[in-house]
């Protein structure tokens, strides 16, 4: 019965995966992966990570994927006919090799799944993921990365400027 | 737990990451200026930048003398200071060259050597890191400023081509970053480096492993994941093109230094072995038919990315084999800025505004009209070729016989053959310039090619550098014999007492069968 | 939450990995750029899930640190990336990634 | 009844009478704001049906059920069908948290006057209310329509850039009171012995704004702008569908409002006993108060362009707001207890000075434009 939840939002996931890979409609494509997005973000919520679970609903889903939208809507790509079209056969055949090896190694671990890991969750403080506690991380063992952070930000704001101006001035 | 602010945390901090944050300090502040500063005080900015460059080397030294506690995240020893050296040296160079490229092109200024030095710190941060999450933000640090200078001559779709193809390349490989280190952090709970890969448990660790190297050799060109290098390298502006080959690549094997540092597991040394001689042969051959200068360079940067990763293999071995093809990498990377840049430098000057001119047939006869120049490509190609007496040569017969002692003659020999094709097609670059007549109606309308000011002190300085260097290559080997001592510090080896002698094991080199002629070498003095 | 006990870490091993590939498979097969930019996207979702489920089923927080960098860094690489697509955009008005040849590749 | 079965049958109950209320609340304020509307313009308004007109929305809305849906052709038929839904579902579900009075006792058992209380609520209305740009963004495109198409476009882009200043805000707000629970953060506007709009003043005319903004009301209304783009993203909207869109802009008030009211009004809290009831009615009146407020802008400031409002936004509201948060987190910092007081000063003298400014400015352009502009002839004489 525990296993019901799991099983269905998993199979959400990897339909509208699937259906993102898949469908000949960019706009369709970027709905369903919202869709992923939620589902990933209900699993953070049910793993005791809720503060990546609104940060994966506010930034995932609210702000990253509005901007994938906006961008196909101001390019226009996204209607009926997409720009879906015939592969050379040498990337499809790489595809499929890559995810062949992929697969194969997935069900490696799942067969030897548990190396060091446990098998079930343990014990875990009332507190795990809450805001506290990451940002008690955050500004304490993880003070360097959080700062770092900021430049990456930096670079990426002054980059965007620069490719979407008109003209420099 | 509470939060641990003391004042002794916070210097530690400070001191820790203070090559990175100085660097991008300088970067805000060239930003800055050319935001606010009226045009006419932009050809100022580059100058500012070799100041924040300059200013940053000291404070890396500077730091590296007071930061002590590890803090997990990040180390600041010999290594990290050396390497950093590198890439400092590697910007400087990187903004000289750039500045009358970027006037010719009109390229806007502030955000150029800005994004540039950006793309610097991110490269100091991946070889400082000791923890993936670092590695990770140094990797984005570095790449996604240069997904926006490859793209940076914004009206030419063949730049944004280029700015294209590097960006959805360069996610995909971060995206193997991420779902590698992941699989690391499941096998063993810790996204630190060092106790990661010392947990030494199983398959999720090796696939992790391998996820990462996937993404790091996508960095820097290794040979099943180069497929982008040659079309970025076309459509970036040159000065980009040249600062990306040595900095990027210089990021990438700084990072993987740190992984394999602490020592990967003997499965993987065959592995390594495989990339190494596959980059070796696969690029120097695929470089031979190339008809664009710059694919050329594209070709011939992954061949040497091959060669530097088999002294990268040796650290895997143990120690001792460690230091001594450690030290080999950092001089050659030492070396590789000088002469690509060189190379790169010489094709901005030819190439003429809006870089028309990059094919080899452009280069007819070139000699004719700018001798000098000619002589100063033929010196920088002639280096990277590895011929005698230029510095590339000391660098390439470093790796070799750090190769050699580390057990793996099988690949030393691959790279002498390899770097055979190689002069090859370099060569066959310089023969193009002196030996053939130019086109007959080129002539008239081609008026001899001169260097600015700048080309022709960046030019004449790089030259004498690769000269000098591999004539003085003790005293700059000593040094990165010093960084690469500090990066196999905690391993256990059969003599780690003993520093390494350059000499020594030259001498036990040249015995061997394959040798080079190089007594004239027995006369260096090392150390 | 404990309805979760009955779940072995395995299962969520096999369902990250499963949407790698998909996102993997998605980013070779298909041709238009925003489409193989959404399916990195998938990629990186797949690790932040392995990511925080190992976190939880080790009880180690370090991962969903991990995870809110890689978060951070995926709104970077969207800023960029989609400034990127729409400055060709702007150029010609098609972005179709075997259109692009003017580079013998 | 075990506790957990108890919660959930409350839970249960709340969400029941708050979906009720919500919804039953959209033609109440329909015909509010026609009412205020007119009456500001100097017009009586709805007076037909029923007294005072009380009943038009109820006309109205037979009206529209009555109405044959259209579907135009070429639209995307699956996102046309859901646009109008999600935009209303986000709003719906950020009341979900919104407390509205202080918990009380029910048979030795604690009930909070909230759907759900979480300790995190504060994150989880900004999470929802990011949700909210899907619903007019996917109407515009489903639509087959060049000027739905422009009002999603300038409705995403407008949302993105105003959920920044809002989120600023709201980080300022959750300094003072240490906590992203909304009960605690009303709780603590007790404590200190005054209001958050008080320690927060620029804090809470940025959130107005900004949340202004977030509804797309007038002046802020570019998506819909009847003048240039025809009703922007519903044009192609009819009967029931289009009024699913009305439903959504005002449920999102009321949270708006609500949240407003929470953060900076001291929730329930108002003169008088301390009575569940009591509070109950004080926090309506706050909502209906900012609600007024929201409708007393529409009428009286015209729609600003589309390039003002992202300047604005970037130029003004964001540095703004970075600004405040960083000021409040300084003073929360270096004056510890007295950090309400000092922000309060603070506050009130930034306001007086910005006053000051934007009078000097002001005067300042009219006299350079009386001084372009020359006198008509007929006026000199």
């Amino acid at each position: 019965m525990t296993w019901i939840p799991f099983v269905l939002i998993a199979a959400v996931a990897v339909f509208f995966a699937l259906y993102l890979v898949l469908s000949k409609n960019a706009v369709h494509g970027a709905l369903s992966l919202v869709l992923v997005l939620v589902s990933l973000a209900i699993f953070f919520l049910l793993l005791g990570a809720e503060f990546i679970f609104i940060v994966q609903v506010a930034v995932y889903a609210g702000a990253i994927m509005v901007l994938f939208l906006f961008v196909m809507m101001l390019l226009n790509v996204g209607g009926a006919e997409g720009p879906l079209r015939e592969n050379p056969s040498w990337q499809l055949a790489a595809a499929i090799v890559l995810g062949c090896v992929l697969l194969f190694e997935a069900a490696l671990h799942i067969a030897r799944a548990g190396e060091g890991v446990r098998h079930f969750p343990q014990a875990i403080a009332a507190d795990f993921g809450s805001p506290e506690r990451i940002g008690q991380l955050l500004f304490s063992s993880y003070l360097l990365p959080f700062e770092i952070t900021s430049l990456v930000l930096l670079a990426a704001m002054i980059g965007a400027v620069v490719l979407a101006l008109r003209r420099f001035p | 737990m509470s939060i641990d602010l003391t004042t002794e945390f916070i210097k530690q901090n400070l001191w820790v990451s203070a090559p990175v944050w100085s660097l991008a300090a300088a970067a805000a502040l060239v930003l800055l200026v050319g935001a606010f500063r009226p045009r006419s005080t932009h050809s100022l900015l580059p100058a500012l930048g070799l100041i924040g460059v300059i200013v940053s080397g000291c404070v890396t030294v500077h730091a590296s003398q007071i930061a002590t506690a590890p803090l997990g995240m990040q180390s600041i020893d010999s290594f990290t200071v050396v390497f950093d050296l590198i890439i400092l040296i590697a910007t400087a160079i990187g903004i000289i060259i750039s500045s009358p490229y970027v006037n010719r092109e009109s390229l806007a200024r502030g955000e150029y050597y800005a994004l540039m030095m950006f793309s610097s710190s991110g490269a100091m941060l991946m070889g400082a890191s000791d923890n993936f999450i670092m590695m990770f933000l140094g990797l984005e640090l570095l790449s996604i400023p240069l997904y926006v200078l490859s793209g940076f001559r914004r009206l030419e779709g063949i730049s944004q081509e280029a700015a294209l193809k590097y960006f959805l390349l360069g996610s995909f490989a971060s995206a193997f970053f991420v779902y590698g280190t992941a699989l690391v952090f499941a096998a063993t709970g810790t996204t630190s480096i060092a106790a990661a890969l010392a947990a030494n448990s199983g398959a999720m660790l090796t696939m992790g492993v391998g996820m990462v190297l996937v993404a790091l050799g996508f960095k820097v060109a290794l040979v099943p994941f180069h497929m982008w290098t040659p079309d970025v390298y076309e459509g970036a502006p040159t000065s980009v093109t040249a600062f990306m080959s040595v900095v990027a690549k210089a990021a990438g094997f700084g990072g993987l230094a740190r992984i394999v540092a602490p020592g990967l597991s003997p499965n993987w040394h065959l592995l390594l072995w495989l990339l190494a001689a596959g980059t070796m042969i696969w690029g120097n051959l695929i470089a031979i038919p190339q008809q664009n200068i710059k694919r050329l360079l594209a070709y011939s940067s992954i061949s040497h990315a091959g060669y530097i990763l088999m002294g990268l293999l040796t650290l895997s071995r143990d120690s001792v084999a460690g230091v001594d093809g450690m030290s080999a990498v950092l001089f050659y990377l030492l070396v590789y800025t000088l002469m690509n840049f060189g190379a790169f430098a010489v094709v901005i000057v030819f190439a003429g505004s809006g870089d028309k001119a990059e094919d080899i047939d452009d280069y007819r006869g070139i000699a004719r009209r700018s001798p000098l120049l000619a002589a100063l490509m033929s010196v920088f190609l002639l280096s990277l070729a590895g011929i005698p007496p230029f510095a590339g040569f000391f660098g390439k017969l470093f790796l070799f016989s750090a190769a050699v002692q580390a057990g793996y003659p099988g690949l030393a020999v691959i790279a002498v053959l390899t770097s055979v094709m190689g002069v090859f097609y370099y060569l066959r670059v310089t023969v193009v310039m002196f030996m053939e007549e130019e086109p007959a109606s080129g002539v008239a309308d081609k008026p001899s090619v001169s260097a600015s000011p700048t080309y022709g002190f960046v030019l004449g300085a790089l030259a004498a550098l690769v000269i000098v260097v591999g004539i003085l290559a003790a005293p700059v080997l000593n040094w990165t014999a010093g960084g690469a001592e500090s990066l196999t510090a905690g391993r256990p080896a059969a003599s780690a007492s003993v520093r390494y002698c350059a000499l020594c094991r030259l001498q036990r080199f040249i015995s061997r069968p394959f040798a080079f002629d190089c007594t004239e070498l027995r006369n260096l003095r090392y150390r | 939450m404990d309805i979760y006990s009955a779940v072995p870490f395995s299962a969520w091993l096999a369902l990250s990995g499963l949407l790698f590939t998909i996102g993997a498979i998605g980013f070779l097969i298909r041709r238009d750029p925003i489409v193989m930019f959404m399916c990195i996207e998938l990629m990186l979702n797949a690790g932040n899930l392995l990511l925080v489920a190992s976190a939880r089923y080790r009880a180690v927080m370090d991962g969903q640190i991990y995870v809110f960098f890689v978060m951070t860094v995926a709104a970077a690489e969207v800023a960029v990336g989609l400034a990127i697509i729409v400055a060709i955009f702007r150029q010609r008005l098609d972005i179709d990634v075997d259109e692009m040849s003017e580079m013998r590749g | 009844m075990s506790n957990t079965t108890f919660d959930w049958i409350a839970s249960l109950i709340k969400a029941v009478i708050i979906f009720v209320v919500l919804l039953q609340l959209v033609p109440v304020l329909i015909w509010l704001e026609r009412k205020v509307v007119a009456r500001m313009q100097q017009r009586i308004g709805p007076n037909r049906v029923g007294p005072f007109g009380l009943l038009q929305p109820l006309a109205d809305a037979v009206k529209l059920m009555a109405k044959e849906n259209i579907i135009p052709t070429g639209v995307d038929k699956l996102v046309y069908y859901l646009a109008p839904v999600i935009s209303i579902v986000p709003a719906l579900a950020a009341f979900a948290v919104v407390p509205f009075g202080e918990p009380i006792h029910v048979a030795g058992r604690v009930v909070y006057l909230q759907v759900a209380h979480v300790n995190i609520g504060i994150l989880y209305v900004l999470a929802l209310s990011s949700l909210a740009v899907y619903g007019i963004t996917l109407a515009g495109w489903s639509s087959n329509n060049k000027y739905s198409l422009l009002g999603g476009l300038r409705a995403s882009a407008q949302m993105i850039s105003y959920e920044i200043p809002v989120g600023l805000t709201v980080v300022a707000v959750v300094l003072l009171a240490g906590s992203l629970d909304l009960l605690d953060i009303v709780n603590q506007q007790v404590k200190q012995g005054i209001w958050n709009i008080g320690p927060q003043f620029i804090g809470f005319l940025l959130f107005v704004v900004a949340s202004n903004a977030e509804l797309n009301r007038a002046p802020f209304d570019m998506a819909e702008a009847e003048s240039e783009l025809v009703a922007g993203f519903h044009t192609e909207y009819t009967g029931f569908r289009f009024a699913m869109f009305f439903m959504g802009e005002y449920v999102n008030m009321v949270t708006t409002s609500a949240l407003a009211t929470v953060m900076y009004l001291g929730g329930w809290h108002g003169f008088g006993p301390d009575v569940w009831y009591l509070n109950l009615i004080w926090f309506i009146l706050k909502i209906f108060a900012f609600i007024i407020f929201y409708m007393w802008v529409r009428a009286s400031w015209p729609r600003i362009r589309y390039d003002q409002l992202m300047g604005f936004g970037w130029k003004v509201m964001i540095p703004a707001a970075l600004l405040n948060l960083a000021a409040t987190a300084v003073v929360i910092v270096v004056a510890k207890e007295r950090a309400t007081l000092w922000l309060t000063a603070v506050n009130i003298a930034l306001f007086v000075v910005f006053l000051a400014v934007l009078r000097l400015v002001n005067s300042r352009q009219l006299e350079q434009h009386r001084q372009v502009v020359p006198q008509p002839d007929a006026v000199r004489g």
